[in-house]
């Protein structure tokens, strides 16, 4: 991925809470946008696409470690963070009001090579960009989907989720992109076709077929690995932004391990090493990753 | 700040504040956000002799007030360390301490010696808190012959001080500590993590892949002061205290219970800038005190 | 609600959700906020032969997610819990363990004599780890030899199930388990307090008057569940989880690594009607999953 | 004490921030004024002068344990405490804002003998209340002198604190009771006389020598050590509001033991046993105390 990235260009700072608004999905699962004001120093201007922040309210111990979001939207000094409320650490978010302080370490981690998408020597088209979505993944793809477009590429966005509610940003989405563009797909059916994001994705490589294209994808586990497949059996890279539990964030805890592809040696019987999530990606090349 | 200015087995340290292994990484990955010129010492993340893959994930898992790791000891190995970590460490004004492990007294010594070939490094911090394959698997760390074993073996080859870390999932930790002193330790840090597990009700299986992992904190930090005060009771040599440790009044509950120096491990991921702050802490202390010296604390405690 | 109806020892219990000794008084002291017919079992404050004074103050100091306690075991004395506590509790729907302690072996075997002579008590549970009392030194728990002989004894002379507590403080839970299961003990509670100390660094004293303390809440949680899970491939009767259990979650935590049933202690305090919420979320927890009976669940872990 | 207040009539409830002002105190003490609302279960209504409260933000675990608080003022459905902010708990009290949930349980502990102020059978004076309180002490005490003003009492407040700011209540009290029976001390003599509250009071029994007076006080152990001392030497039957650090509040944890005089006995031989300053008191006579 993107070598910049790698520096360690993130601060630790205090934002402040602009807005922190609640939507309810029919799947009853709740989500929070959290809009954060940051003063210069910590350099919202700065972030790339795919990379994230490590939050907690400020003097709050418990939980007592940050939860990583991915920057969903930025500008000069304000940075935007969907999030489901799952746990403590979201329950936490959830209880943040207008003017609370908040720890913000970041921007961390890589981000998604555009570059590649770019096309290689003398091609003659451009690969198109298909964005690939599941419930709380789509936020790490939204402002990919601005340089993409800035970039003059292509993109098709599958978004995926258990309800038309669990589709995190479809409205943001709709207008960057236009709907014909969106394809969506719900468990229960009240937005797209009913099922898997993976089920759209797979008709559209399958009608497409050696068309060049890249594969951006963001979501739970079963999702990306899904993708992957389809990636591998239609011959179309894929970059997966993955998830891990994190205590750090920046590379020194080793806790997000992630098992990746290595030459066997002596050193390396299996075949794999694992690498850190929050410095080493969290975007990987999906034929990078060795699925457990 | 002079009046932070220690000494321990006849090194001298910036500071009692140490950050604490495998919560550093291997000290640079700090480097972007605090100085690490102003840290007393940095304990690297544990090192073998061959390089270590680690534990498959889940690796971590949070609890109440802290959290259960089983990182499985990745680690690039000694001899990397020395080669690829080493000579940019050195430009740092602080102290190493290469926190060692083995899983025989021979991987010890096999370590120790690679690390040996090493410039810049002060002093060596053993984790005993893992299996003695030899042994049966128990831990060298809870049994005072095999603690006391392994300290001597590496004592002998070791040219630099050697402080051996003890593990607080033992019936008495006093007994331990006195025979890590005689079998030559010039230090004692305490406490490693307490084992623990957490089972996900869902899936019904452990959050660690690894089952149990160690509990680490401030959860944990009572027992560390606990271990600490006793430890102080039982020997001569100077203890360094660890354990939930995140502020400066944290730090100073240790240093009065009878630790020289302190480290700060887990809250290095929730408060990158903790060991900074307790540096100022401790500056702030001493004048406020009058105290010429922080070492003039050390040990303080007043019995009830 | 039959789906949580259990049997211990003989012991039928309406469900596995008790109160644990030294967090409940007596159990009537908790009447006011709870029903106490919707209680599994009582286990009351930890009674001797002859009542005790208890410690001085300060006995309690709060710590990140738990809380440090040497109450000095005061209690009325097991006669004056026959005589004045008994008839009151036995007019309840729940069971009563009298939890007992003695500083021999003697003592315990006098206490449990005195008990003996009460009705309406279902179990006695032995403390031979609590950590607070100065005298005798050592407590039996730390050792399997000394565990198992007042095991042993008090077996002798009671008519009743027997049920020993283990303390987290020792470095093989597991041989200590096995132990005093040969002595004959119908079942085990784990765990008891770990051993934990705080320093008020502005007087430098010990919080505690009694300098250290048991250390218990959520904090442990952690620990306890890794006890209880090696007890439980250690020895075949049954156990009962302790330690930071506040929610249906952690009690489903304790159940599915291997305990029969659960004690809720420091969450009394911080949440009394935490008690009847596990009551509750474990019976809405067999209806959800089609569970004729909780002990389905006992020790259903499955390993990674 | 008073025996009706010994029976569990506490409940526990949920009650909702009305309130929550704050005071910065020339001494840079802070102190927080905490008015919630209570619907009916929790009776209010029947809370008796000296009894205190178990507080703390609901769902929030970190602090773990709640926050004695005597009960300042109260009506039908709401109360008001004033709190000190020392350590974790007070400033989580300090972060509520109006709405939030809090966990009350309560009205717990006895009360303040306000009969025996009555005066014994065919006494020719009433006796006269001597209230002396220190610093956060003194809401303990404002029900009281309610209590004792319909009783129709004569009242003399000694009110003491380091500076004019941490005169707890100090608007309310004179407004009750008239500036002429409120006598002020603070260490840095920004309000009334400079010192000790104790010194006004020992001036006041000396003058009145004979006459019949009851003390009511509540503040930091070494000023109730000290009135204690006074009330032996004038003669004076005293009650006092301890304080102890609390687990629980209502008699489980038997963590807020006081020595409280008792028979010599084999049980006994030091002549003292410990008491419950939760349920035995926080109210205790001081001739019972066995101050070690
Ligand atoms: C790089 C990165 C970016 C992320 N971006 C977002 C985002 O934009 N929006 C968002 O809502 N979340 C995001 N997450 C996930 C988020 O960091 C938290 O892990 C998640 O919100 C759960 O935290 P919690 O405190 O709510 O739940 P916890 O109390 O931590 O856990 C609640 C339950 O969720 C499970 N869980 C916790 N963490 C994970 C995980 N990483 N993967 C799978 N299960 C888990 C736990 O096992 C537990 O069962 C991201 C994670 C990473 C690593
Ligand atoms: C019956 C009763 C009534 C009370 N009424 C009030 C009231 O009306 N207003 C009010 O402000 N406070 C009152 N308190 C005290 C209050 O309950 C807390 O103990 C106090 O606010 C400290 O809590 P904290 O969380 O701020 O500090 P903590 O974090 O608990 O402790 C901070 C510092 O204060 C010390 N400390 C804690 N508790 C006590 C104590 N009880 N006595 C002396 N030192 C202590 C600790 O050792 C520590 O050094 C009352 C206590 C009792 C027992
Ligand atoms: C993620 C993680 C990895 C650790 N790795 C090591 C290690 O390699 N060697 C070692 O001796 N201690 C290791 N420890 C233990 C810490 O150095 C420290 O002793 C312990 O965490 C208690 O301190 P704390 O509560 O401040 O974290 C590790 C702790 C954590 C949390
Ligand atoms: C204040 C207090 C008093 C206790 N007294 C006793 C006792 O008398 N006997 C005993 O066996 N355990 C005693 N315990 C230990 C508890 O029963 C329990 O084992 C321990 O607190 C862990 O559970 P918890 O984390 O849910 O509190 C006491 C615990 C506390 C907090
Ligand atoms: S989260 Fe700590 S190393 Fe990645
Ligand atoms: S505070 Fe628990 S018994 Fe008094």
């Amino acid at each position: 991925m993107s070598v910049i990235a790698r520096l360690p260009r993130y601060t630790d700072a205090v934002a402040v809470v602009e807005r922190n608004d609640f939507v309810v999905s029919a799947s009853t699962r709740r989500y929070g946008l959290l809009r954060l004001r940051l003063d210069q120093t910590t350099g919202a201007a700065s972030v790339l696409p795919g990379q994230f922040a490590m939050l907690k309210p400020q003097d709050s111990y418990q939980p007592l470690l940050r939860r990583a979001m991915a920057y969903y939207r930025c500008d000069e000094n304000s940075v935007e963070f969907i999030y489901q409320i799952l746990g403590q650490g979201t329950q936490a978010l959830a209880r943040l009001k207008v003017g609370d302080p908040v720890d913000l370490l970041g921007p961390l981690g890589n981000t998604f090579d555009i570059a590649a998408t770019g096309g290689g020597e003398g091609a003659e088209v451009l690969p198109e960009a298909l964005l690939v979505a599941g419930g709380a993944g789509s936020p790490a793809l939204f402002m990919l989907a601005e340089e993409l477009l800035k970039a003059g590429v292509a993109i098709r966005l599958f978004l995926g989720g258990a309800s038309r509610g669990d589709l995190c940003g479809l409205n943001d989405f709709t207008e960057l992109l236009s709907a014909d563009n969106v394809v969506t797909a719900t468990m229960d059916g009240s937005h797209g076709e009913q099922g898997f994001v993976t089920a759209p994705l797979e008709k559209y490589l399958q009608a497409r077929r050696g068309q060049p294209a890249m594969i951006y994808a963001c979501g739970p586990d079963a999702m990306l690995h899904a993708t992957s497949r389809l990636a591998d059996r239609f011959d179309v890279p894929a970059q997966l932004s993955l998830e891990s539990p994190m205590a750090c964030g920046f590379g020194i805890c080793v806790g997000c391990a992630v098992a990746v592809k290595a030459a066997i040696g002596p050193e390396c019987p299996e075949g794999f090493v694992y690498k850190k999530v929050c410095t080493d990606g969290p975007v990987f090349w999906s034929r990078e990753l060795h699925w457990l | 700040m002079d009046s932070l200015a220690i000494e321990i087995a006849g090194v001298r340290f910036n500071n009692p504040v140490w950050t604490a292994s495998g919560t550093c990484g291997y000290g640079l990955d700090m480097a972007g956000l605090i100085d690490l010129n102003r840290l007393g010492g940095i304990c690297t993340k544990g090192l073998s002799a061959k390089p270590l893959r680690g534990n498959a994930p889940w690796r971590i898992v949070e609890t109440h007030g802290g959290m259960l790791n089983a990182i499985g000891l990745q680690n690039i190995g000694a001899r990397a360390f020395v080669e690829d970590k080493l000579p940019e460490l050195q430009k740092y004004y602080t102290r190493i301490i290469p926190n060692v492990f083995g899983y025989t007294v021979d991987e010890y010594i096999e370590a120790i010696r690679m690390l040996e070939d090493g410039d810049g490094i002060h002093a060596y911090e053993l984790n005993i808190s893992c299996p003695n394959v030899k042994a049966g698997g128990e831990s060298f760390a809870n049994d005072a012959r095999q603690a006391a074993a392994v300290t001597e073996a590496v004592k002998r080859v070791a040219s630099r001080p050697v402080i051996v870390k003890m593990s607080p999932n033992v019936t008495d930790i006093a007994a331990i500590s006195r025979a890590v002193e005689a079998a030559g330790a010039d230090a004692l840090s305490l406490i490693n993590t307490a084992v623990g597990m957490a089972i996900d009700i869902h899936t019904r299986r452990p959050r660690l892949a690894n089952v149990t992992g160690g509990l680490s904190g401030p959860a944990i930090k009572p027992i560390a002061v606990r271990c600490v005060f006793q430890a102080s009771r039982a020997v001569k040599i100077p203890l360094i205290g660890i354990g939930g440790i995140a502020t400066v009044e944290d730090a100073l509950e240790f240093i009065i219970a009878g630790a020289s120096a302190v480290q700060v491990g887990t809250a290095n991921f929730y408060d990158p800038a903790a060991s900074m702050k307790i540096v100022d802490g401790l500056g702030g202390y001493c004048s406020q005190n009058g105290l010429a010296n922080i070492s003039a604390l050390v040990g303080t405690v007043l019995m009830n």
